[in-house]
């Protein structure tokens, strides 16, 4: 089974009914969504290498994944995202503060999921699959018209609770469209040790209507979330994607790929790049108008520096915020134990 | 009257009719009613879409609780044996218990895992187990055990109503015992969810107790009582948190303190409250705190349970030895 | 899909070449097996009646399932099971005592596990598959001619352990065979409600040679579990058998199955015994010596009169037998538990 | 002098060279050697088959473990982070810790589980958590915490040697630091593995520690010192078994004892360390028994850790109120 694919790497549509709902907007606004992730990605990368950041888990690479599959969706529709989604985080207006607090390390999940309909970043590999699965049982019961997407990646699909999820959502037929981005590797683990059979077949064995496509492929990628999202909401049932793409940088950034992986690898994925291939296609239709990548590029600048700003600005947060929120209805006991804290600590004051 | 079952079976119910937004989920919690019949007739009550009997993955079944408590629900979830709840350990720790946490507080989730608890009913392996200390020692989620129809009843609604995560520990072995519950929310019977409750006042010692020790620390009263003893005995009904003030006065007053729970005495939840009163009584213990619990081994096999439980025996037992100390 | 089937309900051997295999001696062995299994679980389940066992789980209806597929392997194979598996335990040699002493409660695991190559039973539900895995990479590791067997139910299938042993075994083509008989329940829990895709097509999702095969048909089972079991040794890497049966019991002794399905049910179910099926083919074939099934039946009877001595003849265990084992090296403070226990016991015994 | 790192390194290639029945496994501690490279250059040694980069499942992990121990293996598994052991939670607690007590003691599955442990490292959420009181409070688990090179190296060997189940903390803050590491094992520092250790010696006090508090502890008692008091350090290193000789000889030498970990206070294994100096010592006690350690809320974001952790200042805060109780 190959990778379902619209845009081939030189840039060509290729000859499928569905290019013919290909045109100018929709690719400029992808191409756009992903220069600007991209961007952003780049940007944090260099502010943890400047210890601004803890740490970082770059999206470089999976942009056509992330973009594609998030603007297939509807605004009314939820995501439960994994750690690296940053391109769909901000396809979904979460802004730079948001994104990069966690990794700065001055608060744990960014932003207000209700707001953006996209839950926080989940850390523990695949535990968001069975949260999905019952969001969209909710929204079933409500006979919403609403689909629950989650991201996860290769190395994830192995835990327990992915698989719990993945049965779950057939046998109770959850609005559920659980996206993989098969980006290769898992850290440094490959997928020939993660399966021995790939994703989307084991997918279809659990009864989840399943798609594989070329995770670079922004267009194709738009156009089987928008098939398999319409299968959901009318009913037919929760699906799977498999997006066959690679993830450029290391795991994060405090991981050296070269012990485990060669540059040809790399170079080989380069010649992938998602967005070089949108860029041919617009390039070569016409589709930009004067101006258009320079105005981008210029904008990329803006967001970069904007990114440099808002994370040097984040202040470090209070002690006092370690106390809150550890339940919804204080206890005494760490009413006193937030007390007695401020009190030792005001004793050091000059 | 009501057994603590039946006392059960009857919040649910009352939170199923009383809030749109309960659901009762499990394995065999519809058709069937659960295996204690807890859940008897709920499901043919309030439908198959909100009493769900699920697949067979515990892990699942708090995990898509959690997610339908995102949705707006308060999913009550059944955990059908004690020694069942460790495929969801992960759900519960990393996922339940932190996500008020971790999203500053802007995500609650309401969930309440019901868990039957502790052993007494010769079961074979694995269905006894008192495992609330691992819950107890894991910020973000409150701990209840429910000893009397009455509290089954009232702290479970109050369970519910509560917008943090509930691990709720019924002692199976009590399943069907009577005892009156009160009828409605304002009679003086209904604590507060976190208050520990006196349940005999006595002068020369306090036992500290929950579950289903409560009954055993009572007949231990008694008997202590024909031969003059005269002993206090305290439900701390929450484990998480832990009413302080109660324990602590009781303790200052009778100057010594026997903890007794069945889980395993080492690093069990005795040790937390033991170590409290032992620095908030100093001055007033006579004798050190003792605690009586289950020997650091496995849950033995059925027709070995009644040396492993703590007993009226081993309970009077240490109770001589705090007193003659 | 239908499932494989050798032996037609009324008694008649299909015509499928591997009918050809099958020989008088095969089939009084396998006749046999299944009698004493059955006669033993009624045994026991009136013992728990009379207060004899605390519980028992009945293999009632499974037989061929368990008979045929244990008779399949060598003795060399090892098995790890679930815990209705009694018939199975039953063919390598485990006695009415081993079986029986977990279930009244006078200690856990029955009996040696080295000595059978039968794990003990294990009742957390899947958590014995991984074991089977890691038993196989060991077997592997030494280049062992072996198979590992794992039995396990429809609904253990669903929790996260057991996926995540079908996937590790395909990964490393670990020697592995899994066996789920789908008795149809998981106590009230149907298939329905347990899965939305049939086990045998998730399994071959995995990667893992599945096969489907009609479990109270003992034939059907013997020649695919042979078959799977070829392909196990010979490394064609793990393999899966769904076998379809019943369980004509409740659950266990404490459940009543009225509650939750139907008379009709049970009575479909009857018309396809397995023991019935093997029975009318050796008559009709005049297979069996005379007399054969009047001293089977006897011999079943002597096996009854001894399951019902070696139970009531089983001693409460002393106390101190609780303190034994938890650790291979019993630590100070376990020794001084259990000294001030014995002391504490022995002031009672004036 | 090595890295406590390094010093694990050496312990598993010693354990790869001395023992064929020993393996590797885990998530990346193949090719890579690990995310803190303490499995570096192993598998290059000792080949894939006995270091073995696993599937990302942490019950699959110790699962197959247990498979490959009754098999006759001695499989060492790393578990990435502290956070990541909740998965694997079920195969700990009703499988590794209960079979051989199931099997009668047929079954002994001799694994050990390696856990890169708590804070100071500016991590990011689930990858700083002290869980050691789930383990600890586990019947049928050995628990092991290192908190030197010469300790990780020595305690992980008799760990690997031991034919119990034994789940080992590794401080991941001190991976980086160095110290001397005894050559063989009948050197004097290379003590029993259920031995605590006492680190310094002293007499006002007595500071009962494990793992990455055991250098706070030592750093609060050199601070003391030039206040002219006198603190005695004691490494417990064994979780369970807990050396209490030792700890109750050293206390009732001081009369007084601070107990410091980094897990949250609240049900932490401190409790059980206190409970039962109360209770052996309660004659000698000139002051209460106390603890410090992390709050009871989840472990905070990375800029708060120095607030959560407890350090020096927060040490000889408590020190100060047991001294002048
Ligand atoms: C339950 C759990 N185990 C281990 C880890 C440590 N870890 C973090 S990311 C990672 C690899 C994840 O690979 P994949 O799912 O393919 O996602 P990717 O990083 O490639 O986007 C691991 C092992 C974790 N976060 N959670
Ligand atoms: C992890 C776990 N969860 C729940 C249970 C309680 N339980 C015991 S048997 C059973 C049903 C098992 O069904 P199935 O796997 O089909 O096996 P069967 O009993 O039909 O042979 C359940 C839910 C358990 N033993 N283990
Ligand atoms: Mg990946
Ligand atoms: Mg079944």
């Amino acid at each position: 089974m190959t990778p379902f694919q619209l845009l081939t790497p030189d840039g060509e549509l290729a000859d499928d009914p569905a290019a013919a709902t290909v045109d100018a907007d929709l690719c400029r606004g992808l191409y756009r969504d992903m220069v600007l992730a991209r961007r952003l990605d780049a940007e944090a990368y260099s502010l943890q290498r400047q210890g601004e950041l803890g740490l970082w888990l770059q999206s470089w690479g999976q942009e056509a994944s992330q973009v594609g599959s998030i603007r297939a969706l509807r605004d009314s529709d939820w995501v439960f995202p994994s750690y690296r989604d940053h391109a769909a985080a901000m396809c979904r207006g979460i802004g730079p503060e948001e994104l990069l607090a966690q990794w700065r390390g001055v608060r744990q999940g960014g932003w207000d999921p209700a707001r953006y309909r996209f839950h926080i970043y989940t850390l523990v590999l695949a535990a968001q699959l069975p949260h999905a699965v019952g969001y969209a049982m909710g929204a079933q019961l409500e006979g919403a018209d609403e689909v629950v997407m989650t991201y996860f990646g290769d190395g994830s699909s192995s835990e327990g609770e992915a698989n719990e999820a993945f049965n779950w959502a057939v046998t109770r037929s959850a609005p559920v469209l659980f996206f993989c981005q098969n980006n290769q590797w898992a850290i440094s683990t490959p997928t020939t040790a993660q399966f021995g059979a790939p994703l989307h077949q084991r997918a279809a064995g659990f009864g989840l209507a399943t798609q594989l496509v070329d995770g670079n492929d922004v267009l194709a990628v738009h156009t089987a979330t928008a098939r398999a999202a319409d299968g959901v909401r009318s009913g037919e049932g929760p699906a799977l994607i498999e997006a066959v793409t690679y993830r450029m940088a290391g795991h994060s950034t405090s991981d050296d790929p070269k012990r485990y992986r060669s540059d040809a690898e790399l170079d080989h994925w380069r010649t992938l790049d998602p967005l070089d291939r949108l860029q041919r296609l617009i390039e070569a239709r016409d589709w930009a108008p004067d101006g258009f990548f320079t105005e981008l590029e210029s904008e990329a600048a803006d967001l970069a520096a904007e990114v440099r700003r808002v994370c040097r600005a984040m202040p470090d947060p209070e002690a006092d915020a370690m106390f809150e929120h550890t339940l919804a209805l204080e206890t005494p006991a760490l009413a006193e134990e937030r007390a007695s804290y401020a009190a030792y600590a005001a004793s050091f004051v000059d | 009257m009501l057994t603590l079952s039946q006392s059960i079976n009857r919040a649910l119910r009352h939170a199923l009719e009383s809030d749109p937004e309960v659901m009762v989920m499990g394995q065999d919690v519809g058709l069937s009613g659960g295996v204690f019949r807890v859940t008897d007739g709920l499901q043919k009550d309030f439908g198959a879409d909100r009493v769900i009997d699920t697949p067979l993955a515990e892990a699942g079944i708090v995990g898509t609780a959690i997610g339908l408590a995102m949705r707006g629900y308060r999913p009550v979830c059944e955990i059908q044996f004690d020694g069942f709840i460790y495929p969801a350990f992960n759900q519960i720790t990393s996922q339940l218990a932190k996500l008020h946490a971790r999203s500053g507080g802007r995500v609650t989730v309401p969930v309440v895992i019901r868990v039957p608890a502790s052993g007494g009913i010769g079961a074979v392996e694995h269905h006894s187990e008192s495992n609330e200390a691992y819950f107890a020692h894991t910020a973000g989620l409150r701990v209840m055990a429910a000893a009397t129809p009455q509290d089954a009843h009232w702290l479970l609604r109050q369970a519910i109503a509560c917008d943090d995560p509930v691990i709720f520990f019924e002692p199976k072995c009590r399943y069907w015992s009577k005892g009156e519950v009160a009828e409605d929310a304002d009679d003086p019977l209904v604590l507060p969810p976190d208050a520990a409750r006196t349940v005999v006042e006595g002068t020369d010692a306090t036992l500290l107790t929950w579950g289903s020790m409560v009954e055993t620390c009572l007949s231990a009263s008694s008997a202590a009582a024909e031969e003059g003893r005269s002993l206090e005995v305290i439900d701390l009904r929450s484990l998480s948190p832990i009413d302080t003030d109660t324990l602590v006065a009781s303790v200052r007053r009778t100057g010594r303190a026997v903890v007794v729970h069945e889980a395993p005495t080492f690093g069990g939840l005795g040790g937390e409250v033991a170590a409290m009163l032992g620095e908030r009584c100093f001055t007033s213990l006579e004798a050190p705190v003792m605690r009586v619990g289950g020997f650091n081994v496995p849950y033995p096999a059925a027709r070995l349970e009644e040396h492993y439980r703590p007993d009226l025996d081993r309970v009077l037992d240490t109770v001589d030895r705090v007193l003659t100390y």
